[in-house]
């Protein structure tokens, strides 16, 4: 906190997180602990846990809000915070899609096709 | 007073005598080729560096989810369109709206498309708008008549209208639908006026009965003229215009997938 | 002149054009063909004979070159310079059109150069053609707008509107059809070359050079022709247009139907433009065996007789002897009741435009009530086969073998007007191929030159004696043809003059076995099914026959009066028209034409077509078959169809080519017909034709009677003529 | 006294029965116009409809026509002629026949009530020329 | 015939109901459902018409589609039904819609040639 107090964050319906690195730390556990839960090998799972690794790191390493937001560069911690909350409900959601399964099922041919009806030549 | 007037009417001659002048200068310099830039095109240029993005992206979708995602494809040169087995609508929406990379948290509309000859006729589309990344993306998925799709309602709030609209015009049933109803039609209007077998005259007509002092709905005749459409252009025999613009490039996402 | 530059641009080809590979019946007795050579259009290889042009090989394999001068059915010009194409290793493009193909070429149609040539063409063709696109009739379907659209430049570099402005011309004034608005004139001059080539009128040509040049009439003057109609076709941006279609509608709000044209017994194949239940224009529809893609101005223009003196409601005759409209039932009890208490003293008489339909419902009612008195308004002979053989009433050798015969001999009969498009055919083959044209009858005008061997019918016999010159050179042609008119079989010494013409017909030797000599041209459409169906020409039977009911169906040619007819007689009228027919009626049925029904009509040759609905009958008017079959119903003596399937399935049992088609049924046993034909003594009265000059040529029928452009045209020919004497 | 009570509702009652003249004719009024209001007639048009004042009645209620008898139940208010309209509607509290300023021009044109609905109702017509143009017999 | 069998074996996703019975119930929930609403819709929308017609009209609606065997068909039309039924009771619908099933505007449409022929159609 540099001091000054941040009054607003000028979104409309999102207040000032008063305490932004203990929500966002416990929010990335969650996360993480959440993403343990898939495969090894899932894409979403490699890719999302590099992605709040590197965010928790950031966290980590700035006690200054404003240099979080600077680095991560994702807009405001508050904004950020949503986001988390948002990659959490994502992510347990997922568990129960396990959207990294194969394709449940290919298209019907010519499904995709477009023009539709080709004309003849 | 005199003197005013003339002083005044010199003004008025003054600039349209040097507009001939430029004019003149304009035709002689007319046929050596004019190297100005174009400042507003008539055809937009597609943005070749947004589309390596969307392709980087659209192969990040499809990585994350493939259990979902049948294709991608950039469309119209820069518009980037995953396309999505109907399971996948939750999942996807759900996915591309809260993922930090993603956050397409604006569902713009959703249309449909009705392709008669297809085994599963209609094309749901999703259009969905990132403000945080000032980026926008397709979704596309199929269904036919008598399959539910999905209602991403809990998803999108925007959606509910948007699926009453597309039932209403298509026929198209969203499942899970907190209040699907008719949005456009009038009640006790028949068929989904959007379906490609839909007359674009319709099947009824509505009119004033001054007898019965109100509305009465009668069953539509018209003459022959209005029952025949040419869809034909003049400029199709060129075979240039035939095969212009194609119509979409795939993304190979074969890779990825595993 | 013309036939050197169409062989000489065809390198020398001795057979005529190749683009017209219309027929190829007759080619076999060609000499050995040239080895094909390979070309390459856009890399795709193509074989094409010696003597192609580059446009053509191109066409081959489905490249269209753009063009504004050149068409396939006039000469070359080569002057319009849009078709250029790149041809690789010459250093400027070459016109497509007129440069034949070498051995090897490669043709790059979507090249640069091809590309900055058109777009290059298209600026200069529009630096002198006004903008005029919004109060232009030929806008949505002008070849200048499709081509500056698909091959010009997408923006203008002309400034100029205030300096000096476009180039600007005088309209000609070249009579009731054709609008001109010569300012939009790109030169492209098809109509000069369809005037000289086709119509045989060399009245259209340039005058001046350069930005001055101007294509009209040299002086003042209409330029009037059977076939005049066709250069607003031709013209590929909005110079010529028609004038009777002027400001009537856009292109893309009409509806289009294809159909078949019944003003001449032709048949020629036309579309029929329509609007919010309105005929607008009819065009030709391109078919090689009957028009080509040509059409007389008659079936072009009397459209709009179509909406004049049209019967619209039913009408009987009250007390007071007047016609008074009733409603369907009234009429259909009135005519039945009248029929009952006929019995078989009924009779019908078939006027020009009845179709198949018609005929053969009208048979089946009358046959049920036991009357046989089934007659054609237009008289042809019953002696001999009569109409029993159809080779004895058909042009047997068909419209397009026209073109092919060497020797024609022209047996009363004027074929200009009475089937111009007949009569191009003959011009054609007059011009490319060395045709001899001979004519025995009166002397007319028919654009090409012909020996002229008297009007007596006699001369027929000294033929066929040998003891005229003629007969020698009609023994030597190799593909003869003795085309006889309709009018001279309706002499009273029709039977006769057939005979003799059978016998000569016989007499020539045709190099093929196919080839047929003898060939009747008839001037109504609905003749050749009547035949078929076996109406009896003429109207005798109904004279004699002291009968109580005669059936009008469409007759308007005056061949029964009242004073034909018993006093007591009921006359019942049924067609489309008020004239001379619904005059005498006592009870008028309104009936279909042409543009309103889908009916099925037998041109000369024997081809049935049929026609489609454009727009809907007016008012209460029927589809004729219609009417009759209620009216069987109303008699007692129901006819077995209800629908057009069924009364087809009919018309099939009658006669199976009814139904056929687009197809020409060949007729045969032109021996067993010449030797049934019964030689009698002709009469010594000269031939004559009934239409001999353009202006009898434009009101023959009840259609073009009504037709108010038809009168401007008569009109107009008269003070043509008046102005030449 | 009586208006304090109250009274004075039962006394109007009676004169206005008695100025209609008596309570049959009194119950044929009400059967025409759903009510009988007492007031001095101001002025009759030339039609024979009758206006009436009472300024005791409220404002909005205190003006009110009675239609000429030859309407008998079918009357309405575009029967009101332009004249008398304005001061039925109040834009003035002159009767025609007070007001000066009133023009009277010659091409003034008597006035019509609203014929809609009526056989004298306007009806447009087509003026496009008809399609196609019947044969009639007597022509020819 | 085939076009059902190919259908039913292709494992579809149901709308409502997993098998007929289940629909069958559904069906007659609706038709009582309506059943219950007509006296109502007689006096909300004050039609000429009385209970009894309209009960007639019900099951003439409801009748008309008994050949229908596909029970996803069958649950489509149960959820039209069912919108239409609230349509109905929220007074979302006006007299002349409740009317048009009635078509009483509608003349019947020529069936012979002569009638045909009079009337002018084809």
């Amino acid at each position: 906190m540099a001091g000054v107090l941040k009054a607003t964050t000028g979104l409309t319906g999102l207040a000032v997180a008063k305490t932004p690195h203990h929500t966002l730390g416990v929010l990335y556990g969650k996360i993480l602990r959440t993403l343990q839960k898939m495969p090894e090998d899932a894409a979403y799972r490699k890719h999302t846990q590099d992605l709040i690794q590197e965010r928790a790191n950031i966290l980590q390493a700035n006690l200054n809000v404003e240099a979080v937001e600077k680095q991560i560069n994702c807009g405001q911690i508050e904004e950020v915070i949503v986001q988390a909350e948002n990659e959490l409900i994502l992510a347990r959601k997922m568990l129960n899609w396990k959207p990294w399964e194969s394709l449940v099922k290919e298209a019907p041919p010519n499904q995709w096709t477009w023009p539709p009806a080709q004309p003849s030549k | 007073m005199a003197s005013i007037l003339r002083q005044f009417a010199k003004t008025l001659i003054a600039p349209t005598a040097r507009n001939a002048v430029a004019l003149n200068a304009v035709r002689f310099k007319s046929t050596e080729p004019a190297e100005v830039k174009e400042t507003r095109p008539t055809v937009r240029k597609a943005d070749i560096a947004a589309r390596a993005q969307l392709k980087d992206f659209g192969k990040y979708c499809a990585d994350c989810l493939p259990k979902y995602i049948q294709k991608v494809q950039i469309t119209a040169g820069d518009e980037l369109e995953l396309l999505i087995a109907p399971e996948g609508i939750l999942p996807v929406l759900q996915f591309l709206k809260d993922h930090h990379n993603a956050q397409f948290s604006n569902l713009v509309d959703i249309a449909g498309v009705d392709v008669p000859c297809r085994t599963n006729r209609f094309e749901i589309v999703y259009n969905i708008l990132s403000l945080r990344f000032n980026s926008r993306i397709r979704v596309k998925t199929y269904t036919d008549e008598l399959t539910p799709i999905d209602s991403c309602n809990d998803v999108y709030k925007a959606a509910n209208w948007y699926e009453r609209e597309i039932w209403d015009m298509y026929g198209v049933f969203f499942a899970n639908h907190p209040d699907l109803r008719r949005i456009l039609t009038d009640y006790g209007f028949e068929g989904h006026p959007f379906r490609k077998d839909f007359p674009l005259s319709g099947y009824v007509e509505v009119r004033y009965d001054d007898e019965r002092k109100r509305v009465v709905c009668e069953p539509l005749e018209l003459a022959q003229e209005f029952r025949k459409f040419e869809l034909e252009a003049p400029w199709e025999q060129f075979p240039n215009f035939r095969g212009a613009n194609p119509a979409s490039e795939e993304v190979d996402i074969k890779k990825t997938q595993k | 002149m013309l036939r050197f530059t169409v062989s000489k641009v065809l390198n020398g080809a001795k057979n005529g054009p190749k683009t017209l590979t219309v027929l190829t019946r007759w080619q076999s007795d060609q000499a050995k063909k040239p080895e094909k050579i390979e070309v390459f259009i856009d890399d795709k290889s193509v074989m094409v004979e010696p003597g192609t042009t580059v446009l053509q090989a191109a066409a081959l394999v489905g490249v269209e070159i753009p063009r504004f001068c050149y068409h396939e059915r006039l000469a070359v010009a080569g002057n319009c310079r849009m078709c250029l194409v790149e041809v690789e290793k010459s250093p400027k493009p070459v016109a497509a059109c007129a440069m034949p193909v070498m051995k090897g070429w490669r043709v790059k149609t979507d090249s640069e150069m091809t590309r900055k040539a058109r777009e290059g063409v298209m600026e200069f063709l529009l630096v002198n053609h006004p903008l005029d696109c919004p109060i232009c009739d030929q806008g949505g379907e002008c070849d200048l707008q499709d081509q500056s659209m698909a091959f010009g430049s997408d923006r203008s570099r002309f400034v100029d509107n205030d300096f000096s402005g476009k180039r600007a011309v005088e309209d000609k004034d070249i009579g009731p059809l054709i609008k001109t608005t010569m300012t939009r004139c790109i030169h492209c001059t098809r109509c000069i070359r369809f005037a000289s080539e086709v119509a045989g009128v060399d009245d259209l040509g340039t005058t001046g050079r350069g930005s001055d040049m101007q294509v009209g009439t040299y002086i003042e003057k209409l330029f009037l022709s059977e076939l005049s109609g066709n250069i607003i076709d031709l013209c590929p941006v909005g110079a010529l247009t028609s004038k009777p279609y002027s400001f009537t509608a856009r292109p893309w709000e009409i509806r289009k139907v294809d159909s078949i044209d019944v003003l001449d017994a032709v048949g020629s194949n036309i579309v029929v433009s329509t609007r919010t239940g309105e005929v607008l224009r009819i065009m030709p529809r391109i078919n090689e065996e009957i028009n080509e893609e040509w059409l007389s101005d008659k079936s072009r223009f009397a459209y709009d007789g179509l909406k004049r003196q049209r019967l619209v409601t039913p009408m009987l005759r009250d007390s007071s002897g007047e016609l008074k409209p009733v409603d369907w039932e009234a009429a259909l009890l009135t005519v039945g009741k009248q029929i009952k208490n006929a019995g078989d003293k009924i009779g019908a008489v078939a006027g020009g435009f009845a179709d198949a339909e018609l005929l053969i419902s009208v048979k089946d009612l009358l046959n049920r009530l036991g009357s046989e008195n089934l007659c054609t308004e237009h008289v042809f002979p019953m002696d001999g086969s009569g109409t029993d053989l159809r080779s004895s009433y058909l042009l047997n050798n068909k419209i397009a073998g026209a073109e092919e015969a060497d020797l024609v001999l022209l047996v009363g009969t004027n074929p200009r007007l009475e089937a111009p498009l007949l009569n191009s055919r003959l011009r054609k083959a007059y011009i490319h191929k060395e045709l001899e044209v001979a004519m025995i009858g009166p002397e007319v005008d028919l654009r090409y030159e012909y020996e002229h061997l008297g009007a007596d019918p006699n001369v027929l016999k000294n033929i066929a004696s040998g003891s005229h010159a003629f007969a020698k050179k009609l023994k030597s042609a190799k593909r003869p043809l003795i085309i006889v008119g309709s009018d001279t079989l309706e002499r009273p010494d029709g039977a006769a003059i057939l005979a003799s013409v059978q016998a000569l017909a016989s007499s020539a030797s045709p190099q093929e076995k196919s080839w047929k000599v003898l060939n009747v041209l008839h001037k109504v459409a609905s003749q050749v099914a009547a035949l078929d169906i076996g109406y009896t020409p003429g109207v005798e039977k109904i004279r004699n026959g002291n009968l109580k009911v005669v059936f009008l169906l469409g007759a308007d040619e005056g061949a029964i009066t009242k004073e034909d007819l018993p006093k007591d007689c009921f006359v019942i009228y049924q067609g489309h028209h008020g004239d001379r027919g619904a005059l005498l009626a006592d009870a008028v049925l309104p009936g279909a034409a042409y543009t309103e029904k889908q009916a099925t009509y037998v041109n000369t040759e024997g081809r049935a077509q049929q026609t489609l609905v454009a727009v809907t009958p007016p008012g209460r008017a029927r589809e004729d078959w219609k009417i009759v079959r209620a009216l069987s119903e109303v008699v007692g003596e129901k006819l077995p169809y209800d629908n057009l399937d069924e009364i087809r399935d009919r018309l099939e049992q009658v006669a199976p080519h009814l139904t056929r088609y687009g197809r020409a049924e060949n007729a045969n046993y032109f021996k067993q017909a010449a030797a049934l034909a019964k030689s009698a003594n002709l009469d010594s009265t000269p031939l004559d034709v009934k239409i001999k000059e353009l202006k009898d040529f434009y009101m023959t029928d009840s259609i073009s009677r009504a037709s108010p452009t038809m009168a401007k045209c008569v009109q107009a020919a008269l003070k043509q003529k008046e102005a030449k004497c | 006294m009586a208006n304090y009570f109250g009274l004075s509702a039962i006394t109007n009652f009676f004169k206005t029965i008695s100025s209609h003249g008596g309570l049959r004719a009194s119950l044929a009024k009400m059967y025409r116009m759903d009510s009988v209001r007492m007031g001095t007639c101001v002025g009759t048009d030339k039609y024979g409809n009758k206006y009436y004042e009472n300024k005791s009645y409220f404002y909005g209620r205190n003006r009110w026509i009675e239609y000429a008898p030859y309407y008998a139940l079918e009357y309405d208010g575009s029967q009101i002629p332009a004249e008398w309209f304005g001061w039925m509607h109040y834009k003035t509290d002159l009767i025609p026949s007070q007001d000066p300023s009133r023009p009277q021009y010659k091409w003034m044109t008597d006035h019509t009530e609203n014929l809609t609905g009526t056989p004298g109702q306007y009806m447009p017509y087509s003026t496009t020329r008809p399609k196609i143009e019947a044969w009639s017999p007597t022509k020819a | 015939m085939s076009q059902a069998a190919k259908t039913a074996a292709r494992q579809v996703k149901p709308i409502l109901s997993l098998n007929k019975e289940e629909a069958r119930k559904r069906v007659l929930n609706l038709y009582k459902a309506w059943h219950r609403q007509l006296p109502y819709i007689v006096k909300q929308y004050d039609i000429p018409k009385n209970i009894p017609q309209c009960r007639e009209k019900l099951r003439e609606e409801f009748t008309k589609y008994n050949n229908i065997q596909d029970v996803r068909v069958v649950d489509m039309l149960i959820i039209k039904g069912q919108m239409e039924l609230k349509e109905v009771v929220e007074v979302w619908k006006q007299k002349g819609h409740i009317m048009t099933y009635f078509k009483e505007s509608q003349e019947p449409k020529p069936k012979d040639f002569i009638s045909k022929f009079l009337a002018g159609v084809n």
